[in-house]
């Protein structure tokens, strides 16, 4: 084991992530296998791919405020508060589509800026925060929308940003996901913003210490993921139309799931973008399949649960060995 | 690390396991044991006789009896007919995307017919397309989709909602009339959401005949509260403080029960209030739940419900609500089996109406009434 | 002098990276104060942590009371008599005096805590201690010196065969120590088996029996007190160890300028009204008791935490100090007592703490230049002979004095001109240690200013040019390195302000 | 010196926070009686009362937990779980009430000490472990049921005894009896947070856990006993739930755990552990109940009330830090 470990190629790439890669081949195979081979097949994919999408912007986002140790699960809410606020704007005070689409990312800008406020320079606990933001997110987009949902158009009916998502049948979503994963790879690996986040996540008082403005960054990893949960908003009513308001937090759970089970530490300090594609893309199969063998939803959120306790446990473990 | 490699391998094996044993106990939900996979691979088989069949249903959700009820029609017809269906559905109604998902995947499951009662009347748009596509029919059954792609959807069982919201006006209506004409009157209004296009309906349909009744006694009547409802009401209104009668709309901000019983005190404490209809299940045992403490209902104010399940039919049987609108889920579900199979056996097919009856303590034993007030 | 009560054989730990106890031997006999002696690092809270059960050892036996041993927990050895007064304080602050003192062996009437009783247990405590502490007072309001006393009367307070004290005096004013003295004599009158660990010579010589000296986690011998002298433990502490020679006079030229100059610098109750001056090329030490409010003093001067009042001139121009980031743009840096938590991120790379300070002088673009990141991160591993495989070795994986160099490098990197030492020793070995000052001495020489904060007598001693003693928040002298001694230092450290 | 530390503000002979809170409750109860006659009435009252029953009993098993300094978001969901397991067994499968109820708080329990367990002795972080177990128990929830909302007996029904445990009918008026059993179960959990063991030492575990290990507690067993106070509260709640609303829907309770926090910590419960008190998060829950009842009354739709519930609990927090900092100085 330890051999094929400290092979080159292996190194380069990362053992989890090779060993997580073999996860969903398995998986796969075994959901083929399992419904008769009803499952291969480009409709399958592509109704797993709707789903990773929103998840997986939710997931990048929320990598980065793991990473500096806090947490955030008013993202779903808040995908929900800016899909429905731009939705409204623009099926019913009539915003041309490019704004609404900004609009969204706005409205996760600034959610992402309240919570990074009041986690990095008010020292308020994130989960509180979090609970506040959701109540709040929840709130404020049922007063703007009046407690309706919103629907966005169809393709024919003006919604281009639809082509965003696929078109025909190429998915054009997947290779904007992975542009975005990228653009998150190299933010936190490769440049200053990341380094820090990354550094105060590990031991924040001793960047404090070296004369780095740790609020400042701090803040900005929850902007980050405010702008990306913008972003899963486009992506979640591209792929299912219409959001309601009060509702979203179903998809705390999975994307916080997603983000863990690829390997990024809840303590802080570690996290690894590509572990995150490949985890939410665990989720997403693991949901498809669960619907492709006549399950309902309910095993899929019992067996996530369980594979993050274990992903968790064996983040602990790994610790407790190193220290 | 080799433990958190180690405990990887863990969770992947157990996932398999998992499905593995999944994969022999028959879905909780499955009517009958889904062992033989349907052979037709694209559209379905014309040919096959109707024991051959399998159906994909998919109804909004579990929560309420009226679902309970409206699956169980569906799995009597299917064994009757000897068809197979398998039925699911999202945990809550206000899971659109799961919903979405599930249709998909009932279409790459390529059965002979899908049966669809949308949470969402636009986001199964794409979805129907793709059963167009691929030549499986789909029959909505309690909410129509309005906009879907021609031909995908053959038929619609539904109720008129609006007319059966109307109905619980033209009920009510008659009772409330002696105490209206002394002063300013409220009645309220509590729909679970703002959102399915049968609550909106429903909730329209009362408003816009109770305007229309007391407008032609002579009444002024005034609309507020959920300003989508107010909205897209047709009713002739005035301003709130010239009105004789008040109509006030609450809309919880979840859909939950305890929600609905909040919003629904708070109009029945207001002592003008004579009047109180819940637009579904749920938001009529919250005005319930609210009366509970308030003990108001039956006397000071008379409330219409819709739907059954045992809580409300009790209250309608002891004269604590004064009536209800059931529609008829068992038949509903019996005849959405039945269209399924005209359509899969290729049999041209054209929506189905069914009916929404008024019941109150008198006529809840009349055979017609009977049959459709499931627990 | 008893029997025997208490015997450690061959005990033998390991930790990843470091030998910590090396086949040591240790025994205490009945109604003996018996020192254990060492310095840091050298093995002493180790050995009392095997004892206790806090680690678990690798090899050796204990035998207590004659019978062979093993405790799993603090609360197996404290049933059976072996009790320990920990170092750092372990006080819940959120319960009372009492409630502490009697935690985890509560008075109970039923399923009800008998708080009365124990308030009254306590008190009874405290009287027969002569201490003057109340019962019901919260913990978090206490003095660190009050704590510490509590956590003494709490060890008493067990029906203890052992008590071992590790460093207990730390933290206490003079009379304070008067008092400990007593009660430890006590303790002893009533045959006691008592373990002392102290890093201040003349104590051992007033308190103690028997001296036991460790060194680099190995035991080097046993001597007693009235027959040796303070040079022979001196010694065998030392070992093979050469130190730096220690400073007669201040190598700091006459009309060196002034870098530094704090005035009327108030932050909290640890820090009131501390003025003093720093000159280029200068070591100035700071010395006091544990809790005497030096690290305070450090932090609000680097901004680490809020100041109410004061100014603070770097090279005669005031400058504004609110954050880190201020002090570090003025060319201070500091290095933190506790390095784990406040100097290195230890998860991250050599490469990575090292450039932390100065990340924006190695950018390309947006992107980080990692060749000139490694550039530079090589350069100072040279220089400061950093011991590691590679510069992309994750610093949780460097020894204790590696991961200081580390931290010094950062400053380095940052070319600061000032930089405050808090405890640049603790937690490193011997060995280390030298380098360690060798450094120092190396930096001032080439005109960099540094503030020594230590404990340890010797190295304030031996590194410092001048040095400023600290007590209760408050400056109670200044000495220059020519006339300075240990007397003159601890008079001041333990100065009762009124 | 001893002296000294005797002298407490008055502010903190009067409890600090929790005086506040319930000062501002009064204030919450007056506005709105005065904004709307028809938040006057007894009626009203008996109200808020019905609808805060789940919430404070969940709040006083979440407060044990939050003082650990860990959190259990596990009990909303699980609430609804415990209570479709029981009246499955209550309404379809006949079993006798009594039993289905205990069903329901035992399975509370077991959910509690899986969450002790995972946390104290696997070491996961709390927010995780019960953010697993809530989607765990949403989903044990559905598949209890078949997915069905259950409706335990209505009252008057055979079977609905349990109904009148919180409220009695006696005359004419409707006495809500759930209050005083309440006030003496928050008596009963003053009294254990405060003067036994358990309490102490979950005061012990969240102030200084360390400490707490060294002095030779059972650390695990009392980290765990937490959780398992916190589920054994929620199976109570789950009860409270099926007492006074008459359906219990699958996929719902996620969103109950926050009003149970957030009166904790509204309540003086610190957010970082080792401080808060039983009476401060029932007055703490108050304040939510109070404006969850109260806003629709002043016109105020439903929306607007979580926006306020959010903002509240920022501000909560928000006093406490600014307290805390300027003790610092």
């Amino acid at each position: 084991m330890d051999k094929i470990k400290q092979n080159p190629i292996v190194k380069k790439l990362g053992f989890n992530r090779i060993v997580l890669v073999f996860v969903i081949l398995l998986m796969y195979t075994l959901f083929c296998v399992a419904t008769g081979g009803n499952f291969a097949g480009l409709p399958r994919i592509l109704s797993a791919l709707n789903y990773a999408y929103f998840l997986g912007f939710l997931s990048l986002g929320v990598t980065f405020v793991i990473a500096t140790g806090g947490i955030d699960f008013s993202i779903g809410p808040v995908m929900f508060c800016a899909a429905l606020i731009s939705g409204y704007s623009l099926t019913s005070l009539g915003v041309p589509m490019g704004l609404a689409l900004l609009i969204s990312v706005f409205v996760g800008f600034c959610f992402g800026l309240f919570n990074g406020y009041l986690v990095a320079y008010w020292s308020v606990p994130p989960f509180i925060v979090s609970m506040a933001s959701m109540n709040i997110a929840k709130g404020v987009a049922s007063v703007f929308t009046k407690t309706q949902s919103v629907s966005w158009p169809q393709l024919a009916a003006g919604g281009w940003f639809r082509q965003l998502v696929k078109i025909g049948n190429f998915p054009v979503g997947l290779v904007i996901f992975v542009l975005v994963a990228i653009v998150c790879a190299l933010l936190l690996n490769k440049t200053k913003p990341g380094r820090y986040i990354l550094c105060l996540g590990s031991n924040r008082e001793a960047v404090r210490l070296s004369g780095v403005n740790t609020k400042k960054w701090e803040m900005l990893a929850y902007v980050i993921c405010g702008v990306l949960v913008g972003i899963a908003a486009i992506f979640f009513v591209g792929a299912y139309t219409t959001v309601q308001p009060g509702y979203g937090d179903q998809y705390n759970n999975e994307a916080i799931a997603g983000c863990v089970m690829g390997g990024t530490s809840m303590a802080g300090g570690l996290a690894s973008i590509s572990g995150t594609v490949i985890g939410v893309f665990i989720i997403a199969l693991l949901q498809e399949g669960i619907l492709a063998l006549g399950f309902t939803k309910d095993y899929q959120l019992i067996i996530t649960g369980i594979i993050v306790i274990v992903a968790v446990y064996a983040d602990v473990v790994a610790r407790r060995r190193k220290n | 690390m080799r433990k958190k490699v180690l405990a990887t391998l863990m969770t992947a094996a157990m996932a398999a396991t998992l499905f593995a044993g999944c994969g022999d106990s028959a879905g909780t939900d499955t009517a009958s044991a889904g062992g033989d996979t349907a052979t037709a691979t694209e559209g379905g088989s014309t040919e096959a006789a109707a024991g051959d069949y399998k159906f994909e249903i998919i109804v909004k959700s579990y929560q309420s009896s009226y679902w309970q009820a409206a699956v169980k029609g569906i799995e009597q017809e299917a064994e009757a007919k000897g068809v197979t269906v398998n039925c699911t559905g999202p945990n809550a109604e206000s899971d659109i995307a799961d919903q979405v998902n599930m249709l998909n995947n009932a279409i790459n499951n390529a059965p002979n017919g899908i049966g669809l009662a949308a949470c969402d009347q636009d986001a199964c748009l794409d979805a129907l397309q793709a059963a167009l596509d691929a030549g499986i029919p789909v029959v909505c059954f309690d909410s129509g989709i309005p906009n879907a792609p021609a031909g995908s959807v053959v038929s619609t069982v539904a109720t008129d909602n609006y007319s059966a919201g109307a109905t619980a006006a033209e009920n009510l209506y008659p009772a409330l009339k002696d105490k209206i004409g002394n002063g300013q009157v409220r009645v309220g209004e509590v729909n679970q959401e703002a959102t399915s296009e049968s609550i909106i309906n429903r909730g329209l349909g009362f408003i816009d005949k109770f305007a229309e009744l007391a407008k032609a006694d002579g009444y002024t009547v005034a609309v507020i509260g959920n300003e989508k409802y107010v909205n897209d009401s047709k009713a002739e209104t005035v301003a709130e403080a010239d009105a004789d009668i008040v109509i006030e709309v609450a809309v919880p901000a979840q859909t939950t029960v305890e929600l609905c019983a909040t919003e629904a005190s708070a109009i029945m404490n207001k002592s003008d209030t004579i009047g109180m209809f819940g637009s579904n299940q749920i938001a009529a045992e919250g005005i319930l739940t609210a009366n509970e403490n308030l003990g108001v209902l039956g006397d000071k104010i008379l409330a219409a419900g819709f739907d059954a399940g045992s809580v409300i039919k009790s209250a309608v049987s002891s004269g604590t609500m004064y009536g209800a609108v059931t529609q008829s889920p068992l038949v509903m579900g019996i005849t959405t089996v039945d269209v399924l199979c005209d359509a899969a056996s290729g049999k041209s097919v054209s929506d189905v109406p069914t009916d929404g009856y008024w019941y109150n303590a008198d006529n809840m034993e009349d055979p017609e009434i009977a049959p459709n007030l499931y627990d | 002098m008893g029997e025997v009560i208490l015997t450690m054989n061959d005990i033998d730990k390991s930790f990843p990276g470091v030998h910590a106890l090396d086949h040591v031997h240790f025994d205490v006999n009945r109604g003996e104060v018996h020192a254990l002696m060492g310095e840091n690092g050298a093995g002493k809270s180790t050995l009392m942590k095997v004892l206790t059960g806090i680690y678990t050892k690798d090899s050796g036996t204990i035998e207590f009371e004659g019978k062979e041993v093993e405790f799993h927990n603090a609360r197996e050895a404290q049933d059976a008599g072996v009790v320990i007064v920990h170092q750092e304080l372990n006080m819940v602050g959120h319960l009372t005096v009492a409630q502490n003192i009697f935690i985890g062996r509560e008075f109970k009437k039923g399923f009800r805590i008998d708080d009365k009783k124990m308030n009254e247990e306590a008190a009874k405590l405290f009287k027969r201690l002569n201490i003057d502490i109340d019962p019901t007072a919260t913990m978090s309001d206490l003095t660190v010196g009050k704590q510490q006393m509590c956590e003494i009367a709490k060890a008493i307070s067990h029906e203890a065969k052992v008590i071992v004290f590790d460093e207990p005096s730390a933290a206490l004013t003079e009379s304070e120590i008067a008092e400990l003295f007593k009660i430890i004599r006590d303790l002893r009158e009533q045959q006691l088996g008592i373990v002392y660990i102290s890093h201040r010579m003349d104590e051992i010589k007033v308190i103690t029996d028997r001296v036991t000296v460790m060194r680099d986690g190995g035991y080097v011998g046993t001597l007693i007190t009235k027959d040796c002298t303070k040079d022979d433990i001196i010694n065998m502490m030392v070992g093979r160890v050469i130190y730096e020679e220690p400073k007669t006079k201040s190598l700091v030229p006459d009309d060196a300028p002034v870098v530094l100059k704090v005035e009327h610098l108030n932050a909290g109750k640890m820090v009131r009204d501390v003025s003093f001056e720093l000159r280029k090329g200068e070591i100035l030490g700071f010395s006091g008791l544990m809790g005497a409010g030096r690290t305070e003093t450090a932090r609000a001067i680097f901004g680490a935490d809020p100041k109410e009042s004061g100014d603070i001139y770097i090279n005669g121009k005031k400058v504004e100090i609110n954050s880190p980031e201020d002090a570090v743009k003025n060319g201070i840096g500091y290095l933190s007592e506790d390095r784990k938590r406040f100097g290195i991120v230890v998860q991250k790379t050599i490469a990575e703490n090292s450039t932390l300070a100065t990340l924006e002088k190695y950018m390309k673009g947006i992107f980080i230049n990692k060749k000139k990141e490694n550039e530079v991160t090589q350069k100072y591993v040279d220089s400061l002979a950093t011991k590691t495989p590679s510069i992309d070795q994750l610093v949780v994986n460097l020894s204790g004095g590696n991961q200081q160099k580390v931290v010094i490098a950062k400053w380095l990197v940052r070319d600061s001109e000032i930089l405050i030492f808090d405890e640049p020793t603790r937690g490193i070995d011997v060995g280390a240690k030298n380098e360690i000052y060798k450094l120092m001495n190396r930096l001032a020489a080439e005109g960099k200013s540094i503030i020594m904060i230590s404990s340890e007598m010797t190295e304030i001693l031996r590194m410092s040019d001048r040095i400023i003693v600290m007590c209760e928040g408050k400056v109670t002298g200044e000495i220059g390195i020519e006339e300075v001694s240990q007397e003159k230092i601890m008079n001041m450290a333990t100065r009762e302000i009124s | 010196m001893a002296g000294d530390l005797k002298k407490k503000s008055i502010f903190a002979k009067l409890g600090g926070q929790k005086f506040i809170v319930l000062l501002v409750v009064i204030v919450l109860f007056t506005f709105f009686s005065i904004a709307s006659q028809d938040f006057r009435k007894y009626t009203t009252v008996l109200n808020i009362f019905d609808f805060s029953y789940y919430i404070v009993l969940m709040a006083i098993g979440v407060t044990f937990p939050l003082i650990t300094g860990g959190v259990d978001l596990s009990i909303g969901t699980g609430l609804i779980c415990y209570s479709l397991a029981g009246g499955y067994l209550v309404v379809h499968l006949g079993w006798p009430t009594g039993l289905g109820l205990l069903v329901s708080v035992l399975f509370g329990i077991l959910i509690g000490f899986a969450n002790g367990v995972l946390i104290a002795v696997m070491g996961l972080p709390p927010f995780l472990a019960t953010l697993c177990t809530c989607m765990i128990t949403r989903g044990l929830g559905s598949i209890c049921s078949k997915g069905f909302g259950i409706s335990w007996p209505t009252t008057g029904a055979p079977g609905s005894w349990f109904r009148s445990i919180f409220k009695m009918q006696i005359g004419g008026t409707k006495i809500p009896i759930g209050f005083i059993w309440i006030l003496i179960i928050v008596a009963i959990m003053a009294f254990v947070l405060n003067h036994t063991k358990i309490g102490r030492y979950t005061i012990a575990i969240g102030s200084n856990k360390e400490a707490a290990v060294l002095s030779g507690i059972n650390v695990k067993f009392y980290h765990i006993m937490a959780y398992v106070i916190s589920g054994f509260f929620a199976g109570l709640a789950s009860i409270a739930y099926a007492a006074v609303f008459p359906t219990v829907q699958p996929g719902t309770g996620a969103g109950f755990e926050l009003e149970a926090i957030g009166g904790a910590i509204i309540g003086g419960v610190s957010a970082t552990g080792g401080a808060g008190s039983i009476e401060g998060t029932l007055i703490g829950v108050f304040v939510i109940c109070l404006l969850k009842t109260g806003l629709p009354f002043v016109g105020l739709q439903a929306n607007w009330q979580q926006i306020i519930t959010g903002l509240v609990l920022i501000a909560a927090v928000l006093v406490d830090i600014i307290k805390k900092r300027r003790e610092a100085k």
